[in-house]
């Protein structure tokens, strides 16, 4: 399973594993972790959720468009949902290539994409309120 | 005939349900099932946007749906 | 110690917690591996040299410099040296900021550099024959 | 008065040892030092690039080197 959506907390190794192989010369990971804090706001903590079964295959048709776009030998998404604390991993991306330009155009491209595509949703929990992000213009 | 629709994010929030019982019309569109949603539920009509899975899948707004259909609403997405 | 020259196998996640923190919701995470080819000849294996002392100063030089470009939170650099398989881990390079987009320039530019500059070298072994990797023009 | 130079990956195979003695003159800049070790070992000369590190960092043609400084040859890099 190189794409999973999972409540438990993330292990970067895993997802890296995944990806290793004697085609890929170079692994590029993007690791995206909970702030603690966003502009001013101190963040206490972030509530993810998921359409599960749709963000798996927004992330299969995605992994094959970057295939499409650049020599991958693969590609692994790992999002976490549930409550999240600061520090915490919320997504773990890894992409290898034969070499690393390509690896780090298709990562960054394919989590750009990710945040806009993957119907994944989280809200901020803040000391004095709470905000579903991106929700109003 | 009545369907269930899949709610989400601040979209669940504003309709204050995981799964919304709505009628869904013969052979009506991916949009009017939007127009009547967000009259309905006006705050809907304040989000950046607003779009329709059907089958797990973006639908377009010219888009059949049918009672059959899984259908979802998803309002601006947020992962990573 | 963020920079390191090391004679075992490495681990990625070991890199990676030393650039992990609140501040960062964004590491980037270089793996450089050994390919089983390179153009059209079979690797046996790479060895691999550094002159220790200079390397992890020139890599401390590095850092200094991307930190003053982007807004870096932490950076960490392992590299290995001795002989190395295919599909070993060769180096291991982790930058933490606060958004993604200055975590893969930032990346991408500390491992471009590393290889313009930082005195290591590698010797690839084929079936029939080996050589000191861009030392010839 | 007689110094030794560190050598690294194909210079090191050129001269054949990790550590070359070598006579360096009083005052004598980068450049020097590399046309001398050059004549006396010419495939030095066929490189792609050949620097000069003094106490562990990269030294210019016109820098002095003195026998007191550690001195290494580096060849084209290749790490990563």
């Amino acid at each position: 399973m190189m794409f999973k959506i999972v409540d438990q907390p993330l292990n970067p190794q895993e997802v890296i594993d995944l990806v290793a192989g004697e085609e890929a010369g170079a692994i590029d990971v993007f690791i995206g972790t909970v702030r603690g804090s966003t502009q001013t706001k101190k963040v206490l903590r972030l509530e993810y959720e998921a359409y599960d079964a749709m963000a798996i295959r927004e992330m299969e048709m995605l992994a094959e468009k970057v295939k499409g776009i650049w020599p991958v030998h693969k590609i692994a998404i790992y999002h976490r949902k549930g409550v999240l604390q600061v520090g915490d991993i919320a997504v773990v991306l890894a992409v290898s290539t034969p070499h690393r330009k390509e690896a780090f155009e298709a990562c960054q491209y394919t989590i750009d994409r990710l945040k806009e595509r993957v119907p994944i949703w989280k809200k901020e929990v803040f000391e004095d309120g709470e905000e579903w992000v991106a929700a109003h213009p | 005939m009545n369907s269930k629709i899949k709610l989400f994010g601040i979209a669940r929030e504003i309709i204050g349900s995981s799964e919304l019982e709505w009628e869904i019309a013969e052979a009506s569109t991916v949009q009017q099932l939007l127009d009547s949603l967000k009259s309905n539920y006006p705050q809907l009509a304040n989000l950046k946007s607003l779009a329709v899975a059907v089958n797990s899948v973006y639908a377009k707004e010219g888009d059949k749906v049918s009672s059959s259909d899984e259908i979802a609403l998803i309002p601006p997405v947020s992962g990573g």
